[in-house]
């Protein structure tokens, strides 16, 4: 290949690389491994994550049960190994199957549009809100303190840069938001942000925000970290929501201590052109057969510059694949089966801690996941700890100065969840 | 995986006969393929893919107020576990992977994505280890993004670096939030950003994100930035400048140290796009070359898949001074215990955080393990590689495409359609002519300098077969450009699909299955 | 996986609307496949495909002769890993299996093979037992085998059962054997087996490995056999009678009480081929039919993958009087614990081992996890639902296609091409044309009873929409037939390739790769 | 559906099954169970059986690193889920990479012509025999007792059942056949079988044994149950051999408690119309396109009947898919360096048990597999299980009156064992 080149040696190659800027030695990084040694490595480091069984804890990332035929199916070359469908004649496979996460993503919220994935929901939450300032031309947002905490924190990171002003307004002992304190808040505001359910677990008053929303000219932006609510709650868009931001990670994606897991996306036809990230269209081969494409990249980086609605490139497109397939396999009957289940499971898990005494600490309606009075949160966490249970979150941490939060721990309960598990749950919390 | 070439010097001279249907992977040809519906299309009805614990009644809600209930999901699929499965083996059939063949998709570094890593990522004490498990319970993975964070600062040749960031895109926003704030610091943010015309798209978007206006900066005929060119551009108002590195044009900016010192010496800093890494790993150090903060693409450089999109992921390295105000979280090893830093408390400079929880830890287990499984040799191999395999397809290509930069190329190579201009045939033509080869093509229409780009990168994981398999097609197509050029226009003609209505789609947008859904 | 068929009674009114590309999954369309040499024929040289920890030299064998020893295996492939896995993935896009489409391959049972048992048969505790492990440390596995063999022996009907046997022929020749020592203990094994001209070809092939003359026996009008017939074949000198109920063509034998009263007055014994089993499971028990002796085919009637070829497994299930003839090993529990008998003195009578080691365990893994899965109520329905099916078809090709035999259908139906016969369109035709529609074809040409057989085995895995496509397909080629013959007997169109000359592959055969391999 | 049949109900469709024989209750089989409770039960199971360290027992099942890469492609539906190529235009996949089998067992064994596959080891070796009689005429078949003791029953019970005569010939101190015993039993054999390497893990005297039969006629089997001893030791068809069988189970093929693996059947080409088993052709299409075929149909009992060569239908593709696979990526270097490394850590094992006073039991070279001497071999075994380790196997179960056999322990050493473990081994073997 060289002789091909016209080149002496490999190194002659890198000539355009001032000998002084070189790195004249080795990297310092540990030496290579063979393959077998590689699975030891690795084994031991993964053996030192204790998982034997399904975390109490939800709080932005549910442990759900993956089909694993889902998990075969996307370790197909032809999916993983791809990448943006930019060629859109040989990625028909990756292009229709973002079609119909675009679809779910619709069905499940109620709104009109999708995009084909966001890295996450906080970033979809943060993209939500400056989509909102670019929509009403308004700079400040509002936000519900019963929003989750790190949707919330990045919120402030992306508006920081933008100088815009994000506004919290409190919740009340039902664990809802105070609506008082958000309607003397929404005047000018850009959009009212507000979970479905919440971070508290609690079924939001979504209808009454948007409804207070609506009045002001403010969007309202809902948002579902744990989309196997949409299974048995009413869709964001039904209640007036005009975005509905979050993650379907609950679908097909494992917790992976965090990440990846799919953001989703979905809006009110109006606002379609300031929508960020990618979207795919149906459109017609020239011999007339349907066929998808990536389109609408006139508001995309690529073509826009730094007048693009977002600087997404690379999304979370086969965690979005997951979480098809997942919806697929489940359809209509698994999805509210599902739901039933997980509500289910979370009833048994209240009762079971009631018959111990402990109660929960918002009086709100609940999904999967609920807030419990359990004194010292912590205390009871390192104590499960022991026993290689990831028991919840203790509500402290992110809202150290509210009455209600001390003291609460954050669970929750899925189909994975069996009664005898919840049963030595309660039993470990509450000896 | 087997290193990550399985190449040898001795392979030089290794180029033997090649098999009856042509050298390395053949050809494409038409076969069968399946017509497939949406899955909402399907007619079957009152099935259901999961196998499920018995269910409780609707009364189960009732502690919930009714008016917030609905029923089940007009419109959702109801396909038995079967019909699921044929449904997508069936679509996967009409993609092409790295898997199916070579995809020298330039700037996107689609090298072989090992098998081994996927087995490793789906470890369960990896896959299933939730965010929020106590410290105690995951001490595993915080080791692993302590070393990976470790490797990831000297291979930039910088100091600490964050893994948090979602893809190269946000790595990039990231970087820039910390320079922001780091001259916040020193009294003053500042307003502007310098980017080369070779910059990608993200570059400029990123930095408006971030409340910046960029200043494009002209690259000169040789495809390089120039020291005059930066210092005619560089004032006190200027944050920083973006460079990436070998640029987009896959040369390297041969004047990066003076013109690093141009922007230090007015106070501004040096962001480095490390999309193309891929061509330094080992050979030389951004921050050896005068970058303070660099964004890595792990889906590139360092092999996790490119899943169809994503999920990528986008740590930033950077300079000791810049550290605290990195993102958080933060690893940190106490003892020989390991915790995250999640309270701003402990990092008051830090910018916040740029996402939930702590990053794409799926992408970290397989980066560490295409790292681990280089060592020091394997990664300098790769750069090594990367950039002969380059420099081959240039130098077989040359003469039958125009090449509009003369300057060195390192890890891929940019051509256009100068030569077949007088053919009417162009740069999509090419490009669609080369799937009925059985090629993925290269990226097209990019870098905007270069009039009808096609940027080739053939990363490191390609055989010479492979290669000459694929010049000897780009030739084929030249050829046919002359003698009939409608048959390349005609093309794809192999694909299950023709090529698509790109105006129709945004004309008409169809972006969701609705009932009865027409496409006209 | 969810339940075997997600079918529920309800679903009767459920054929709805199908999509615009037709009902259920789409048929077959040209698309792009791509052309792939022998692993043995690709240009590169000099690379491995896998990463091994650093291998001793050629010194190392210095403690063995050097005349025994051998160096590198010229002809062996030299690539890397990438190009490995696209090797593999471009050949398996050239084939069809259950997960492309519908594939009705009579009297093989190709329902669905549940990806949950794939990943089960994958969990360590299975995967990487050893055979010889001391039982203390394979307890599971022996649980599993212990609780398998009592499943098969109740769902059979009969009082034990060996999981040895590694395939259905091989679980015939077992059942044969057992019988064969059975006689012998009496004092005579007698010379005959009798097997109606309906059987599958491995029922004589099995009965002439034990030393037995088969005598055929013709099957009635009515596509059974007759008691008579049976009356008029048996003596003294017959071991036992081979039977497959429901028979070959899909037939339940009515009269099975009767010929096993026959056969068994004369001291003979009833042998049943269960590679049916789909159409009884929790309907009626061979036992409860007369049967002394049936094998099982796990990967038919339990949903253990066809692989291509296999692997299989072949269970046989008999009588207590015949227990004590089984081939070691047997599984005994003993209080708690479990534990293989592999040692002749503990069982004497036993006709031996049939193959090395236990069975094939990784079948039995999956099978157990099938019966779990569907319950009682499962299984029955499992066999319910293959027989509606089958029925449906053909109610929906009778009049198409001709019928012929007039008799119940269970789980599968045989049709032949009389009704083509002026067309000059052929059952060969028909199938192959089935191809360029997105089917697999029917098993064809067998059973030997019918000229021209197309024997069409739908499973309980199938939708109602799917198999309207399919009937659509049967409708179209039979129009086809008479409008355009020789486009059917050109067929297929659509696949990579053509028709293939099989009389060319026997006359010169070509059965491995050497260099510079030709095929003329 | 009923309707379009003209049935009223499902179990009208049953009519044909006399009313007294069908059943008329439920089976007795444990209830149904979700995916979720299905793997819970099977993961109890899993768990109850311990393979946390490699086995140091082989004895014709060896543990080897599968490479994740070939059981990734193993799980492509288009493979797994096919079946016997009987429609050779839409199998090509099947069909390739069945003739890429043979080409593999062609180029390991050094021979002609292999078939498809075969169950097992085992049968192969049985059905060789039968081979061996149809093709000389002959009923004595001559054994070596070195041969697995395993595939010895098989071969008998086959035997048995056709009237042939087995004759078993000893081995010697060295662990290789009795040459004397051999020639004395020769005369009049069908065929004399011989393993390579043998049970013992010795190096038999194969091209010695070959050279007695060819004199007297026989064919010479050459048995292989660890294959990956092709890599070192010269092919059975280069020292004599006239058929080797054997199974392919260390390429791609975990254990699994002792199957499914891949029995291979190799041969010269004058017994072609002898070979059992399917066979994969190379021949052309229509257009003159090379393709594969199933072939030489005519001795198989789908034509035969009951003249077929084999009653073998269903046979191991899937493993043999398996092997081919591993076999591929290993290629030219990677089976010699695989072959090398394990020979390299067999010495290591002899080296540690050396160190500690314990002696190999038999003289003869070895290749990643050899017995030792001690002294209370079962003792050892049950010693180690309680450390969780499969030791061995002791020698008496199969050879309880050979002298030599008395207190010997055969061990295996594979790159799985790392020096590391092989010294834990040694070690716990000897304290
Ligand atoms: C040069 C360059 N910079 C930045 C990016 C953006 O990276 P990502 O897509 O991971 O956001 C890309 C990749 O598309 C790129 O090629
Ligand atoms: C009726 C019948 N009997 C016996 C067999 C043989 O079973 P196997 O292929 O598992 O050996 C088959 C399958 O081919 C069959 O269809």
């Amino acid at each position: 290949m060289l002789d091909a080149i016209g080149a002496k040696s490999v190194p002659e190659l890198f000539r355009s690389i001032p000998e002084p800027l070189r790195l004249a030695r080795p990297l310092d990084v540990p030496p290579a491994l063979d393959e077998i040694a590689l699975f030891a490595e690795m084994q031991r480091l993964a053996s030192r994550n204790q998982v034997a069984h399904p975390p109490f804890v939800g709080a932005g990332c549910y442990p759900h049960h993956v089909p694993p035929v889902v998990d075969q199916l996307l370790l197909r070359g032809e999916f993983f190994t791809a990448y943006t469908p930019y060629q859109p004649e040989i990625s028909q496979g990756t292009l229709t199957a973002l079609f119909e996460w675009q679809t779910f993503v619709c069905l499940l919220t109620g709104l009109d549009v999708s995009n084909a994935s966001m890295y996450d929901g906080a970033t979809a939450t943060a993209e939500a809100a400056l989509m909102a300032t670019r929509v009403t031309g308004r700079r400040k947002v509002v936000v519900s303190a019963a929003v989750h905490p790190e949707y919330r924190k990045v919120l402030d990171t992306y508006l920081r840069s933008t100088h815009d002003e994000v506004v919290t307004v409190p919740f009340g002992a039902d664990g809802r938001t105070d609506l008082a304190a958000l309607a003397g808040a929404v005047e000018g505001a850009a959009a009212v942000i507000i979970g479905w359910p919440n971070f508290l677990g609690v079924v939001d008053a979504l209808p009454e925000a948007s409804a207070l929303a609506r009045k002001a000219g403010a969007l309202t932006i809902a948002v579902t970290a744990e989309a196997v609510a949409f299974g048995l709650l009413e869709a964001p868009g039904a209640l007036g929501a005009d975005v509905a931001v979050g993650t379907m990670q609950s679908f097909g994606n494992p917790p992976s201590f965090g990440g990846p897991a799919p953001g989703f996306f979905a809006i009110r036809e109006p606002y379609l052109r300031q929508l960020p990230g990618r979207v795919c269209g149906a459109t017609l081969d020239k011999h007339g057969r349907r066929g998808f494409v990536l389109t609408l990249s006139t508001r995309e980086q690529h073509i826009r510059r730094e007048k693009a609605t977002s600087n997404i490139c690379t999304n979370a497109g086969l965690c979005a694949l997951a979480a098809t397939m997942h919806l697929a396999f489940l359809g209509k009957q698994g999805l509210s089966d599902l739901a039933r289940l997980n509500h289910g499971r979370l009833r048994l898990l209240r009762d079971a801690l009631a018959a111990r005494g402990v109660k929960p600490a918002f009086s709100g309606p609940v999904f999967n996941e609920q807030a419990f009075e359990v004194g010292d949160a912590e205390a009871v966490v390192s104590r499960l700890a022991k026993k290689g249970i990831a028991a919840g979150a203790p509500l402290a941490r992110w809202y150290p100065d509210h009455p209600k939060a001390r003291g609460a721990l954050l669970c929750v309960a899925t189909e994975l969840h069996s009664p005898e598990l919840i049963d030595l749950f309660a039993k470990a919390v509450q000896p | 995986m087997s290193n990550p070439t399985g190449w040898k010097p001795s392979m030089e001279q290794g180029a033997a006969a090649a098999g009856p249907m042509g050298p390395g992977a053949g050809g494409a040809v038409q076969g069968i393929a399946y017509e497939e519906p949406l899955v909402f299309e399907h007619g079957s009805r009152g099935r259901c893919g999961v196998s499920l614990p018995a269910a409780p009644g609707p009364e189960v809600a009732s502690d919930l107020p009714p008016a917030l209930l609905r029923g089940g999901i007009e419109g959702l699929p109801e396909l038995s576990e079967l019909e699921t499965v044929r449904h997508f083996t069936r679509l996967s059939a009409w993609n092409y992977g790295i898997d199916t063949g070579f995809y020298p998709l330039g700037s996107c570094t689609m090298k072989y994505n090992p098998r081994s890593s996927e087995a490793l990522a789906r470890l369960p004490g990896f896959a299933w280890l939730h965010p929020l498990a106590p410290a105690e319970l995951a001490q595993g993975a915080l080791e692993l993004m302590w070393q990976l964070e470790r490797a990831l600062s000297e291979i930039a040749g910088l100091d600490a670096t964050t893994l948090t960031p979602a893809a190269g895109a946000q790595g990039e926003l990231c970087g820039l939030m910390v320079i922001r704030a780091w001259h916040q610091a020193h009294g003053n943010p500042r307003k502007k950003v310098l980017i080369p015309d070779t910059a990608h798209g993200t570059n400029p978007a990123s930095a408006a994100l971030n409340g910046y206006t960029c200043v494009e900066l002209p690259s000169g005929p040789d495809g390089r930035l120039h020291p005059e060119t930066v210092q005619q551009a560089m004032d006190e108002d200027v944050a920083a400048i973006m460079l990436t590195n070998p640029n987009t044009l896959g040369i390297f900016e041969t004047h990066i140290a003076e013109i690093a010192a141009i922007v230090h010496a007015k106070g501004g800093l040096v962001y480095g796009d490390g999309a193309n890494m891929n061509a330094l790993l080992g050979v030389a150090r951004p921050g050896d070359l005068g970058f303070d903060v660099i964004q890595y693409n792990l889906h590139k450089t360092f092999a996790t898949p490119h899943g169809g999109g994503g999920p990528g992921s986008g740590p930033v390295a950077v300079r000791a001074a810049l550290a605290p105000f990195l993102p958080l979280p933060v690893v940190v090893k106490e003892g020989e215990t390991y915790r995250l830093v999640t309270d701003v408390k402990e990092r008051p400079s830090t910018v916040g955080k740029l996402r939930e929880f702590w990053g794409n830890f799926g992408m970290f287990v397989r980066a560490w393990a295409f790292i681990r499984e280089c060592g020091p040799e394997g990664l300098k191999a790769t750069a090594e590689l990367a950039v002969l395999n380059a420099n081959y397809v240039r130098a077989q290509l040359k003469g039958t495409y125009n090449l509009p930069y003369e300057t060195d190329s390192l890890h891929e190579v940019v051509f256009d359609d100068k030569a077949q201009k007088a053919t009417g045939v162009t740069t999509m033509d090419v490009a669609k002519r080369l799937i009925d080869h059985g090629f993925h093509p290269p990226t097209i229409y990019f870098p905007l300098v270069v009039h009808g780009a096609l940027m080739i990168e053939p990363t490191e994981s390609e055989s010479r077969e492979t290669i000459d398999a694929f010049v000897t097609a780009m030739r084929a197509i030249a050829a046919e450009a002359v003698a009939a050029p409608e048959a390349v226009k005609a093309a794809p003609l192999k694909p299950v699909r023709a090529r698509l209505d790109e105006t129709r789609a945004a004309r008409k947008p169809v972006l969701r299955w609705t009932p009865g859904m027409k496409v006209e």
